[in-house]
């Protein structure tokens, strides 16, 4: 234990001390400089840990001149304040370090001992037990900061000081006004002694006033909106390193103040203040930053914001009808909000500190040639964002769990605050990520502490807390993430670590073997490892280009889903479900034209995740077993979140240039995989929480149509692409609609169908976008009127290519057709016609893209820039030939899959039978129809062999022929390029359609954004920047406090 | 531009015509002629009428092929220039065996009124196998309906074998066309 | 009247001629020809180029070269012709000013040799493919010849068998 | 077995015979409503030989060369998976293979395969047909597509052995009467099936001269000819067990394909041609409101 | 009661420059004497009529002095205050020299670079 008067004496001491040493030798001042920040950092560390470990138990008090607490001024260091002290020299060192890793500003004498008082005034802030020492702390930390802003002597930087000054003021003097006259009514100066008085007053509406006015003195300096206009000048205009210190630890001195006050001063519109002021602000400060351009104003919006939430935890947490274990909870989540704010914030600034420009465009591709950057900046904002496994999510979860459910519109106001959130923070990460930028400095140690501290915390975080909350880890699925993430230190070769990758895979199925049962986790489980490890074959790094972290980014995703599906309560799946999300948008973000679609995915995860984790707020019960809910808003929650996933309209926004532009060999898993845990969950919500519910058929009625229009639609846009990935996406988008209505349809029927085609649509839809990946990587291009022809060059793609998408139409011999037939029944067994209808037109329509990828891309003429290319890498190759094997023998034998789903549905109410039967000559029979798959195979290919070997003995000599011996009126064509139609090809349809294909979702998603911008560049303008302005602002919101919580009407 | 590469540079093998079916094939080769519409000269005007409901030539058996790969008979419908016969020559080799050239008019016999024109052949046998000629300038459509008569005759006698005369003398054409036709820039053979 | 006076007043006018009551023929040098027309066409409204058109006095060593314009308010033609020396055709483009000159000139280089300078497509083949003679619409040019020569003449002997003609003529290039 | 699929050979050689004769029989009538005499009925034969026995062929590649299989093998299969007479031992085919959803996609394995052959010859005129003619599917299935879907409905079962049987009874109880819009509408879609002038766009001899087969000639192109003979034939067959209460006896079933095969005839001779994109918005609204009106009755009374 | 009249009144004036006036020195004057104000205000919270200054000898010990002189809590709080006052107004006048020797204008509207 180290006695907190000490630090607070030796620094200011040393603080004179260099005053007057910096004028011999400013050496020797900075030795001593950071020998006293060194020592504050050790001290409070050692108090701190000492709270931790055990060792002290009780509060140190200190008395100041012997004199006992009521009495004389004294100090009272706790569990919290040792925190916050910690925090504060921890901060301070950091910035000190960088400021002399990057060279001290001059004149650096006075800026240290402003510094070391800026400290000590902060700890003394959170230290002090007595009402006026707090004031004199809360002054000396002021002048320090307005010496410390003005320091920099730039004209920002000068200005910045004076508003910040102007309105400090104001706040020191509504503080000690109220002070004065707390004193005035208890008769004391202390804070527990006030506290054990207060209780004995009655609370007229003058001493409600003098306690508002202490709290308004707080409010201002927690910068609350709208009052906090100086705030964000001093984090645009003064150093970083100074912003740095200020926001992420002076900030958090007054933040414990205001709890003290919370406690202390028993104010009871205190709920309501912090809940208005704290939600508000952070509400408005979430969306106000969308269309920010400076850079350090844009964060500074951002720790508005996270202080707001603060502010409204703090409400909550001292809100005494709180249960126990709530209270516990939110006082956790403070804690880890304030650790993740501070260092990641303080990270951010001193890496803004390291970019030439605070312009967002001079922020532009900076990501792509500093990778230790990068790192740092991903980490905060993953964390600032509430990213697994990051503090920051923990905290938001903390926080949400524990709000009381008749306060379940916070919740909204949370998540539509970290909504708003992500949108901007990842505009950011979109622009530093895009094209190529330029070298930033390297003062890089102080930030990738905080980042390196970031990720221990989150770390510690979830072994401290994720039992709490009832998330349950399979630890064989941990094993495999740390796996995962060690699969980075085979970054220098990437064979290695595809190499690498194949083997975790591997021995992740060796493990989850017995995993993999005949129930609804098993199914899925098979599905995403086996599945997963036969797409990572396909992502052979043929060059350079794959991403030292795309291997790690894949591996966490493939072990996420598997834990995903394995979980066995809510809260578990949505961890996982987050963590498959992000890593997903590593990936995806890995694309050299991804930035834009990665940003957008951000978005609509985020709609969807938080949409999801509100639902599972509001059920009953975490665990996956029959829940009932009243009303339709959970399971509405739940499934938009799903339906995020499986992209469908009016959620398929993101899917278009996601797929599109995501790495190639990421693209089959994406679609291939991810998309099913969409249906997975929509399985799982239909199953237990949907099937619930009085008007669950009327809903699943509702989803079925919604599948239908998205099939219709997506497969409609799809013929109108000319880009392959993105004709695939679209294609994608509209099967998993399919799927969909199997699910909604929710019969036994209806449900084999879904299951059957989500792994069919696996088997095709991971072999066309493997082999598009293989395309693309032979011709460069994945514009596909540049292709043409390649069946000469890729006989094997082609093949396989042909029967992937005979299965995606349909056509029966190949098993494709099952989920059709399947699906059909089901849906005329339930009588839901007209979205048979629509289906039935849907997939009709699919044979125009069909064709069309066969022939823009295979057939046609082979194009003269094309005449060199090979046959796709020989592992993709491989690929390709596995999952068309397996497509044509699920053709003949569709039993092979339909047991094993039977046997998942047989152990469900009301599912055991599957709604048909198998007869020796009719095949398999539902109640309406039959199909005999092997019959029409066999009849299918051995009609077609004797059909072609009486042609081949019967007919004529045939001659093949060169490419350009085309009749042609008699000319002799001058190229391929002249002959072959693939510009265009669906332009007469587009005529016919072209009221159905006008992108109307996609309009108002971007109108939405529009609006919401605009509106919030409008609230934005009341920082008009005037001194005036703002100090009245200051006065018109205490007025407004005085006057509505007082008590006077 | 590489003609390897995009064209099949190879001569064609002789054609036998025999097999127990010959005598079948006669017959229904003489009652399926399939015409390309390829109208070189004036003549192009009075395939219409032969064609249509007036004269009516499908009632032989004929109709219009879009393309040289489906037909089997080419008219040759009047005056050939230089630049048409060049045409006319790769849409000739481009149809499948058996195949028949029916040359209309005065023109592709001495020239006609073109005799002395710098552009328009005079002897269309040097270039391609005839197998009938209907004199006249031109020959209206009762004519060319005797012409193609004339022609199912000599394909149901198996007399009409232009197809195998051009094959086996293709160097001869070949020399021909090419003495007339300075800049080749076709294939060897058109396939 | 008055337009062949104000023609006079700028340019050289060699001869000129009222055809019709809407038709006018100019006769100009080679030096004036194109101020000539570039000034009807932008100061009298002769905004379009009909055709050019194209004479060869071959007895006087000359070509003529005529360019029919036409002012479609007052709806008034109007010919522009010259003399060019036949040895050495050498003339300039006016495709700049009438984009549609373009062909006119390639087809008049294709048939009668007249080179146009600046002209981008002249030499490309329009009508002719692989014209090697002198070009066929000069009046030098002995296009009877040309056909015999080339395309060979069939005696018309009635009663001949056309067909027999023609083996007896592989026999021959057979022996050869 | 073996007889089985002997009888199944035999009636698809008679399916293939009828598809050409009801082909020179069209070409004949068409002849005489335009005042000429025409061929004879049996021209599509001699055609047929004819292509078949040419002296060459060329190939343009794999798929090239096995699109015509494809071809009859999607005409043909079709063919025989629709039951001509139901109940008989030979003539329902092969009709335990599929109900009517596997028959609905069966039919388009054929185009599917021609036009991938087409597609690979690499003339520019055989993909701009068969998208025509992919874009013209697109729009005739809506009305079909709902009518088929009322006689499920109203039927409660997807085979065709069902829907004929619950059409048993009386001419009147035929679906043609007892579903009159939804027989319209599949009728009307028919004209779209069997590519009949109004919409022939795939073919249009004004712009595209043949279609798809432009670089298909000789013995290919008799495969095609056959197998769209057969494939026609299949859904006059399908139709008349759709509509016209299936056959008891081949004599019943020639008799009502014959009229059905003169539905479109009549309509194809009389009629210019629509552009592709009047083609399919005229499918995707008169036909399909037509239908729609069984199709919302069905719902209601269901 | 003229006191705390009196204190409230400087702390208005006070309030009212910052809030209105253009000129930065006058801001900073207001914020003086709002500091005025205040300073005013807590001695006059600790005066109690009738009694004298907090000023006490050894020998008055003795005696019940408590009774006799001002609460000198505020007094000795209002040094402080004002010697933060103090301090405060002198980085006002540094931060106000900075800002004229950057732009050598005192007119607040000219000091708008910082917004939104």
């Amino acid at each position: 234990m180290v006695n907190p008067i000490l630090i607070i004496a030796i620094t200011l001491a040393s603080a004179f001390f260099i005053g007057i040493l910096q004028v011999y030798s400013k050496l020797w001042a900075r030795l001593f400089f950071f020998l006293t920040l060194v020592f504050d950092f050790f001290a409070a560390g050692a108090n701190f840990y000492g709270f931790l470990s055990g060792r002290i138990t009780e509060p140190i008090l200190v008395k100041i001149g012997g004199f006992p607490p009521p009495i004389g001024i004294n100090l009272l260091v706790g569990k919290p304040e040792a925190a916050i002290g910690f925090l504060i020299f921890t901060i301070a060192l950091l910035g000190a370090y960088h400021w002399e890793r990057k060279g001290f500003p001059e004149p650096q004498g006075k800026i240290m001992v402003l510094f070391l008082l800026l400290s000590l005034g902060a700890a003394g802030i959170t230290f002090t037990g007595d009402f006026f020492n707090l004031f004199v702390f809360i002054e000396i930390t002021s002048i320090a900061a307005y010496g410390l802003v003005a320091s920099a002597k730039t004209e920002k930087s000068v200005e910045a000081a004076f508003k910040y000054m102007v309105v400090g003021s104001i706040s020191s003097t509504f503080i000690l006004l109220s002070v004065v006259f707390l004193y005035k009514a208890t008769g004391s100066l202390n804070m527990m002694d006030i506290a054990s008085r207060i209780r004995n007053i009655s609370l007229t509406p003058i001493y409600i006033l003098i306690l508002l006015m202490f709290l308004a003195g707080l409010l201002i300096e927690l910068e609350v909106f709208p009052i906090n206009g100086w705030a964000l000048d001093v984090y645009q205009g003064a150093d970083p390193v100074v912003v740095a210190v200020l926001a992420g630890a002076v900030v958090k001195a007054f933040y414990l103040v205001f709890l003290k006050a919370g406690t202390y001063l028993t104010l009871p519109s205190f709920f309501t203040l912090s809940l208005i002021f704290g939600g508000g602000t952070y509400l408005v400060s979430q969306f106000i930053a969308w269309r920010q351009k400076d850079v350090k104003r844009f964060l500074g919006y951002s720790s508005v914001a996270q202080l707001g939430l603060l502010i409204l935890s703090a409400g909550f947490f001292l809100n005494p009808t709180l249960p126990a274990f709530s209270k516990h909870l939110i006082g956790a989540s403070i804690v880890l909000f304030i650790f993740n704010h501070s260092f990641a914030k303080s990270s951010l600034f001193l890496l803004a500190d390291n970019v030439k420009s605070s312009q967002l465009h001079g922020w532009r591709g900076i990501l792509n040639k500093n990778p230790l950057f990068k790192f740092i900046f991903s980490t905060s904002v993953f964390s600032i964002t509430g990213v697994p496994p990051f503090p920051g999510f923990w905290a938001k979860l903390l926080l949400i769990f524990a709000i009381p459910k008749n306060c379940s519109w916070v919740i909204g106001l949370i998540l539509v605050g970290a909504l708003g959130e992500i949108v901007y923070y990842y505009r950011l990460f979109r622009e530093a990520s895009e094209g190529e930028g330029e070298k930033v400095g390297t003062n890089l140690a102080a930030p990738l502490t905080g980042a390196i501290l970031l990720i221990g915390a989150g770390l510690v975080a979830w072994k401290m807390f994720a039992t709490q909350m009832g998330i349950m880890f399979n630890s064989t699925i941990l094993l495999l993430l740390a796996f995962s993430i060690a699969i980075y230190i085979l970054g220098f070769s990437r064979i290695l670590q595809w190499a690498g990758s194949l083997a975790v895979v591997g021995y992740g199925i060796y493990r989850m073997v017995p995993e993999m049962g005949a129930n609804l986790h098993g199914f899925f489980l098979a599905l995403v490892l086996v599945g997963s490890a036969l797409l990572l074959l396909a992502t052979y790094p043929t060059s350079k280009r794959t991403s030292w972290t795309f291997y790690p980014a894949y591996l966490v995703v493939v072990f996420s889903m598997a834990g995903l599906v394995l979980a066995r309560n809510w809260l578990t799946l949505f961890v996982f479900w987050e963590l498959m999300s992000w890593a997903s948008f590593v990936l995806i973000n890995m694309g050299s034209r991804a930035k834009k679609a990665a940003w957008i995915y951000a978005i609509f995860s985020a709609i969807g995740a938080y949409s999801m984790l509100a639902g599972i707020y509001l059920l009953p019960g975490l665990s996956l077993t029959h829940l009932k809910v009243a009303g339709i808003m959970v399971p509405l929650l739940l499934v938009t979140g799903f339906l995020v996933k499986m992209a469908t309209a009016p959620l398929h926004v993101w899917a278009r240039d996601a797929y599109g532009e995501s790495p190639d060999e990421f693209t089959p898993l994406l679609s291939g995989i991810i998309s099913k845990m969409g249906v997975f969950g929509s399985l799982i919500a239909i199953l237990y929480v949907i099937g619930n519910i009085s008007s669950g058929p009327s809903f699943r009625y509702i989803l079925g149509w919604l599948g239908a229009l998205t099939a219709f639609f997506m497969t409609l846009i799809a013929v109108f692409q000319d880009d392959l990935k993105r004709l695939l996406a679209y294609s994608s988008v509209g099967q998993v609609g399919y799927i969909l209505i199997g699910l909604a349809i929710a019969s036994p029927l209806g449900w084999n169908a879904a299951l059957y085609h989500t792994v069919n649509h696996f088997i095709f839809k991971g072999l066309l976008f493997v082999a598009a990946a293989g395309i693309i990587y032979r011709v460069g291009t994945s514009y596909m009127p540049r292709m043409g022809g390649l069946i000469r060059r890729m006989p094997l793609t082609f093949l396989s290519t042909l029967v992937a998408i005979i299965a995606l139409a349909g056509i029966p011999p190949i098993s494709g057709f099952a989920g059709k037939w399947l699906l059909y029944s089901a849906l005329i067994e339930k009588g839901w016609i007209f979205i048979t209808v629509v289906t039935f037109l849907a997939s009709t329509v699919a044979f125009l893209y069909c064709f069309k990828i066969l022939h823009s891309v295979f057939l046609g003429q082979l194009q003269e820039e094309n005449s060199n290319v090979k046959e796709v890498p020989f592992p993709l190759a491989i690929v390709e030939a596995i999952l068309f094997v397996s497509l044509g023998v699920l053709g003949a034998f569709p039993r092979l899959l339909l047991d094993p789903i039977n046997r998942v549905f047989a152990g469900i109410p009301g599912m055991e039978s599957p709604g048909f039967h198998y007869e020796k000559t009719l095949g398999v029979v539902s109640n309406l129809g039959h199909w005999n798959a092997l019959f029409l195979m066999v009849f299918f290919v051995g009609s077609f062999l004797l059909a072609l070997i009486f042609f081949a003995i019967t007919s004529a000599r045939v001659k093949k022929v060169g490419q350009l011996d085309v009749g042609y009126s008699g000319e002799v064509p001058k190229s391929p390029e002249d002959l072959h139609f693939g510009y265009g090809l669906y332009d007469h349809f587009r005529k016919a359609v072209k009221w159905f294909i006008y992108p109307m979702v996609t309009k108002i998603w971007e109108g939405i954004y529009e609006w919401i911008s605009a509106f919030a560049e409008i609230v934005r303008r009341i920082y008009t920047g005037n001194v005036n302005t703002y100090a009245a602002y200051v006065i018109l919101i205490s007025i407004i406090i005085f006057y509505f919580f007082t008590g006077v009407k | 531009m590489d003609k390897d590469k995009y064209f099949l540079n190879e001569k064609p093998g002789k054609l036998t015509y025999s097999g127990v079916f010959k005598r079948i094939d006669d017959w229904t080769r003489a009652r399926s002629l399939w015409v390309v519409a390829y109208g070189t000269g004036c003549g192009a005007i009075e395939i219409r009428p032969t064609f249509t409901s007036r004269f009516d030539a499908e009632r032989l058996g004929m109709r219009m092929a879009g393309t040289p790969r489906q037909a089997d008979v080419i008219i040759i419908s009047g005056y050939l220039t230089v630049k048409t016969l060049k045409r006319v020559i790769r849409v000739y080799e481009q149809m499948q065996s058996p195949k028949y050239v029916v040359a209309l008019g005065a023109c592709p016999i001495n020239g006609g009124m073109y005799y002395d024109s710098y552009n328009a052949i005079n002897k269309l046998d040097l270039y391609l196998p005839v197998d009938v000629w209907v004199t006249g300038c031109m020959p209206r459509p009762e004519a060319i309906l005797a012409g193609f008569k004339r022609l199912q005759e000599l394909i149901d006698s198996g007399r009409a074998d232009g197809w195998k005369k051009y094959i086996e003398n293709l160097d001869w054409y070949r020399e021909n066309q090419k003495k007339i036709i300075k800049n080749w820039r076709m294939p060897n053979y058109n396939w | 009247m008055e337009l062949v006076e104000r023609l006079k007043k700028k340019f050289e006018v060699i001869g000129f001629k009222k055809q019709r009551k809407d038709l006018f023929i100019v006769e100009t040098t080679k030096k004036d020809l194109i101020p000539m027309l570039f000034y009807l066409k932008e100061y009298e409204g002769f905004r379009t180029l009909t055709l050019i058109s194209y004479v060869d006095w071959i007895e006087e060593g000359k070509f003529q070269l005529s360019y029919i314009l036409w002012n479609s308010r007052t709806k008034d033609n109007i010919i522009v012709e010259f003399r060019l020396d036949r040895e050495k055709p050498d003339f300039e483009t006016i495709y700049r000013m009438w984009p549609q000159a373009e062909a006119y000139e390639r087809e008049i280089h294709e048939m009668f040799g007249v080179n146009f300078e600046g002209n981008p497509t002249q030499h490309e083949e329009l009508i002719l493919e692989d014209w090697d003679d002198i070009p066929p619409m000069r009046r030098d040019f002995d296009t009877l010849k040309y056909s015999m020569e080339r395309f060979g003449e069939r005696e018309s002997k009635s009663g001949i068998n056309i067909r027999k003609e023609i083996s007896e003529q592989y026999d021959e290039w057979r022996r050869k | 077995m073996v007889a089985r699929i002997f009888y199944a050979f035999l009636i698809l050689l008679g399916g293939i015979a009828y598809g050409l004769l009801l082909g020179g029989i069209s070409r004949k009538i068409t002849a005489r409503l335009q005042n000429r005499r025409g061929p004879t009925i049996f021209q599509n034969f001699i055609d047929v030989w004819k292509l078949f026995r040419k002296k060459t062929a060329i190939s343009h590649g794999v798929m090239f060369y096995l699109a015509p299989m494809f071809r009859l093998v999607g005409g043909a299969g079709t063919f025989l998976l629709v039951p001509i007479v139901v109940g008989h031992p030979y003539l329902s085919n092969f009709s335990f293979g599929g109900d009517l959803i596997v028959i609905m996609y069966f039919m388009v394995l054929g185009c599917l395969g021609m036009a991938l052959g087409a597609a690979e010859s690499g003339h520019p005129h055989s993909p701009i047909a068969v998208t025509r003619g992919l874009s013209l599917m697109a729009g005739y299935e809506l009305p079909f597509v709902v009518s088929v879907v009322v006689l499920m409905i109203a039927d409660k079962t997807t085979t065709v052995e069902g829907i004929v049987r619950a059409q048993q009874g009386g001419i009147l109880h035929w679906h043609i009467f007892t579903h009159p819009f939804a027989a319209a509408a599949a009728f009307i879609s028919l004209l779209g099936m069997m590519m009949s002038y109004p919409f022939q766009v795939v073919m249009a001899p004004q712009e595209i001269p043949i279609g798809p087969p432009t670089e298909y000639s000789s013995s290919f192109l008799s495969y095609m000819f056959s197998g769209r003979s057969v494939f026609a034939v299949a859904k006059y067959v399908l139709f008349m067990d759709l509509f016209l209460g299936g056959a008891t006896n081949l004599g019943w079933a020639f008799l009502k394909t014959f009229l059905i095969f003169l539905w479109p005839l009549f309509i194809t001779n009389v009629f210019p041609r629509f552009k592709l994109e009047q083609a399919v918005s005229f499918f995707w609204t008169w036909p399909t409101l037509i239908g729609l009106i069984d199709l919302i009755r069905i719902y209601i009374v269901r | 009661m003229a006191f705390f009249t009196a204190s409230i009144l400087l702390i208005l004036i006070g309030l009212y420059a910052v809030l209105v006036k253009r000129n930065i020195m006058k801001i900073v004057i207001g914020l003086s004497l709002m500091d005025t104000g205040v300073n005013l205000l807590i001695v006059s919270l600790g005066f109690i009529r009738g009694r004298t200054a907090p000023i006490i000898n050894v020998k008055d010990l003795l005696f019940n002095t408590s009774s006799k002189v001002v609460d000198p809590l505020p007094q000795a709080l209002v040094l402080t205050a004002i010697v933060i006052g103090v301090a405060v107004t002198a980085v006002a006048l540094s931060i106000v020299m900075l800002m004229y020797s950057k732009k050598g204008t005192l007119e607040i509207d000219e000091y708008k670079e910082l917004k939104w």
